[in-house]
């Protein structure tokens, strides 16, 4: 499978349309335990994104994904902007300047970006962040693509797993990023960083019908 | 929500517009990306203090710009952090040379995105140096967290950082002091009512009218523990016991103290804390050298109080003292 | 209720407490009758400057306590004016010989008792007069009614006749400039909550969601007309439009602006009060010679916010620049 | 008719008693035209009157009004502090040291404290304030006495005069004091001093029944 220019600019729409429809929903989800932003941070960033798409028209991958990059570190703010800010920073870098990513890019420009969140916010898994979903869904993804299988082929079992991970978040306690000053207040809540990161891998997968 | 404001989207922006033609003596407003400097920067030979973080918290870090305290605040959205960018441009502006200052309260957000814009002002061959706040003893395991937060620590390490600085002293000598400050600074805070953040137009916690949140940070997040109500001197007894079991002084040691209104107190009652607090300082025959009564880092409307005390030694005492003249903190000048 | 209070009847009493032990260099309190007075009084050939009211406006009067304005301020129990006894001790404490000047706000209640204050004052043979501040627009038909009360311009007043009474001008000539602050100051405020006295335990009135109260005073009773809400911009127009109706400013004049918040008011939505101001005062082409934004004059938590306008000359210039050191107001000292 | 010290002890006490047992209901009257503190400042006055006559024992009635005077001056505050603070200075200067005071001496102790309280607050009839209920109370009470009829005679046509004077306040436009403030919102409802001045005249009148 290739992913060329067109498949990353409508994975963006489809995350900014997601992360649109649950700014309130994630909103709610940070107010039990952060500071109540998250929903309104990332809307405000993925409509930084999609304007800076459309004002500056990258042509590949990679300079979609360091367009996107920028704008989130640029208007997104608090612990999810310099996070996702690295993630397409970092899945840029990986692109280079191809016209067309393949699987194993992909699967290693995530790798990419998952390093760059674990170097930045220190969290392991079982720490209630984004993470949780992150690392075991690019361990699956790596594996499977290495295995030989596409993005396609796999794209129900990913959201799934990036489902269930999200869930998964609900009884532990934070120990990373602002719900750990909540103690065992914060078990019992989804992290939202783990929700919007299911989104993530949500539209990078339904991205893919709509070649 | 009922707030005194246009559209939610342009609170930051029309407050920066608002201050601006409030001091324009004293500070100048940059936009996109959006900071606040000091009207005479950048200041011959004197390292450039810089500090921000979600607005929200006013006073802070806008208020306290001037001669003898910041060089530049970076205000981000309210309760969220400011985004590299704006370190960055402040950064390029307030430096004249003698490098600059990050002064960082200690959250995720803030820390991530002030060593992005310190990477970025180094590359470009900026002396940058940071000290991170983290005051709040409230956060009890800080092991299994991410760290204590920092509140009302901070004010006095912007004032003290900043006569440090406006005294020409270099980056290295401005950041031991300040880190001095971090270092012999406690608080805790809490609140009776949540606040609103305007784009999210609903409170981010509910309380019931008999209880309150103990413990609580400055973005109308919920505290370390919901308790019921109890009388102001009970109330501050507890909070006088989480700083001094964490912060051991001595009789005869002395103190500047910080009672601060979380933005919807009336000022009565914060002097009706400041009774209790001076009354159990006293009781342990600690001096209490000079105090703050009033709003200076804050919730938005949030009703409730934080009590910040900070050991002081001959150094930061005459830091402490020394002229400031900002929007909001102004003396000897 | 849920306020930061031990017993509703000990707010007053141990509100004074917390503020001397806040400001011990600043102040000397007087409990029995209570009020506050300077630490340095009597001060020698100086005018004193008595002052006071209801307490839950601070820092209002207590606050103004200090080198360069208030000898003295006289706080009545809640929203309560002082009685004649407290201004009475206040007087025979504070008066150098020099004489006193009583700065009364315009309400029944003190304007009786600073009377009778006076009397008993006279009968000892201290030399006394008296200005009583107007200024609130919100009073319209003030023929048929008690007068416009007293609202922001006491503040001026108390900054302004302070200056005067430092310098060492006399009686008549402090009378005289405080006086004319008095006439030349207009301020109007509006409502978003209501607030509770303590005592009473319970909002002095309802306010739905989508409602604010046009034209209130500052005992947090209900304003001249219930209103729906509105973006702050077309509040602040139609409260420019109250002042500046009764107060025609021509191109060129120059004002002294006081953006004040109610208590419960976030300092970001004063900021956003103030840009409109200064854009409504821009545009007729006066100029904005001095800004104070904040909380100088409340009414314990209400959210709301209040604009003074002060039309300035050059002594009012001069003395509104002067040195003043008091717990909540100091500069250029 | 002839009314010694105890009778005025006891109109001191049955008018602490109901301004006690109103505190709510006046603070609620002057919640809705004024700023909500007529009851709790009239009951602290009060209190501390009583507590003052028990202190300092004093003997004739002048005394005992001049010490629930002083009282009230010094702690009540506001409007009505100096208003009723001059109504019981205003009587004990009329009593002077007579040790019993006649029906002709009580009316024109009470004329005396009528021109007090409008001397002081300038206020007519008409006006929304206590004078509302003083004024026609005091000339009923000045014409019946005048005329060779007593208090106990009177009381309850007094009584009864001071009720409806009371409520006359009602549909009035405040022009003094605090409640002017509102202009036409004044409008329906009764005046707070108006309404503890009903209680004055019912206590000095009840007062007798306790002889
Ligand atoms: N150290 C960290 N490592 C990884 N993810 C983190 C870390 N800290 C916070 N996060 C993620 O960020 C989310 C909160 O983002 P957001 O609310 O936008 O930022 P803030 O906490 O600054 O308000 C959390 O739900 C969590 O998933
Ligand atoms: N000028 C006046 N003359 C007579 N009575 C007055 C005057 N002003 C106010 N009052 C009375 O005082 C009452 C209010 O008393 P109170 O609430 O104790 O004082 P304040 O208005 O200072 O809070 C009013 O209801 C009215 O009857
Ligand atoms: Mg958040
Ligand atoms: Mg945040
Ligand atoms: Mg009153
Ligand atoms: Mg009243």
């Amino acid at each position: 499978m290739m992913y060329d220019a067109n498949y990353f600019r409508r994975f963006i729409e489809i995350f900014a349309k997601y992360l649109e429809e649950n700014k309130e929903y994630l909103t709610r989800l940070d107010a039990a335990i952060g500071d109540g932003d998250h929903g309104i941070n990332m809307d405000r960033g993925a409509k930084a994104a999609l304007d800076r798409l459309s004002s500056t028209n990258p042509k590949t991958p990679g300079e979609i994904m360091r367009t996107v990059g920028m704008a989130l570190l640029s208007s997104v703010g608090g612990a999810a902007g310099p996070l996702y800010g690295t993630i397409f920073m970092r899945m840029s870098l990986a692109f280079g300047n191809r016209d067309k990513i393949d699987d194993k890019n992909l699967a290693t420009a995530l790798e990419q970006a998952l390093l760059g969140i674990k170097g930045l916010g220190k969290a392991e898994v079982g720490d209630k962040t984004m993470v949780d979903v992150w690392e075991p869904v690019v361990n699956f993804l790596k594996e499977n693509i290495e295995n030989g299988r596409t993005l396609p082929e796999i794209c129900e079992e990913v959201v799934a797993l990036a489902e269930e991970r999200m869930k998964a978040t609900i009884p532990l306690q934070a120990r990373k990023g602002r719900a750990s000053y909540l103690g065992e207040r914060s078990i019992g809540h989804q992290d939202p960083g783990a929700t919007s990161s299911y989104y993530f891998f949500r539209s990078l997968c339904e991205a893919i019908g709509g070649r | 929500m009922k707030k005194l404001i246009n559209k939610p989207e342009d609170v930051v922006k029309e407050m920066l517009e608002g201050m601006a033609a409030a001091h324009p003596d004293l500070i100048k407003v940059h936009f996109e990306p959006n900071f606040i400097y000091r009207a005479d920067a950048p200041v011959k030979g004197k390292v450039a203090l810089i500090s921000g973080g979600g607005s929200g918290h006013e006073p802070l870090h806008g208020g306290y710009v001037g001669k003898g305290m910041l060089d530049a605040a970076c205000p981000g959205n309210v309760f969220t952090s400011p985004t590299p960018d704006q370190m960055y441009e402040a950064g390029k502006i307030v430096d004249s040379g003698a490098g600059i200052l990050l002064i960082v309260k200690n959250y995720t957000g803030d820390v991530m995105n002030f060593d992005m814009a310190a990477e970025l002002l180094k590359a470009e061959g900026h002396n940058v140096e940071s000290v991170v706040i983290a005051d709040d003893v409230a956060v009890e395991q800080s092991l299994y967290s991410a760290g204590r937060r920092g509140v009302g620590g901070t004010v006095f390490a912007e004032k003290i950082g900043g006569a440090a600085a406006e005294k020409g002293w270099p980056l290295e000598e401005v950041k031991r002091v300040v880190q001095k400050v971090a270092d012999n600074v406690r608080s805790i805070g809490i609140a009776l009512t949540p606040c609103t953040v305007p784009a999210a137009g609903k409170p981010t916690f509910e309380l019931k009218e008999d209880e309150f949140e103990f413990g609580i940070g400055i973005h109308g997040e919920p505290g370390r523990r919901r308790l019921k109500m109890k009388p102001a001197d009970e109330i501050v007894q507890m909070m006088m016991d989480a700083i001094l079991s964490d912060m051991p002084l001595e009789k005869g040691d002395e103190v500047a103290l910080l009672v601060n209104g979380m933005g919807g107190t009336p000022l009565m009652e914060l002097y009706i804390v400041n009774r209790k607090v001076s009354q159990i300082l006293d009781g342990i025959g600690v001096k209490r050298y000079r105090t703050l009564v009033g709003n200076y880092i804050t919730s938005l409307e949030m009703q409730g109080a934080s009590v910040t005390v900070l050991k002081l030694d001959d150094e930061l005492k005459e830091l402490l003292d020394a002229p400031v003249h900002t929007p909001a903190l102004r003396w000897r000048t």
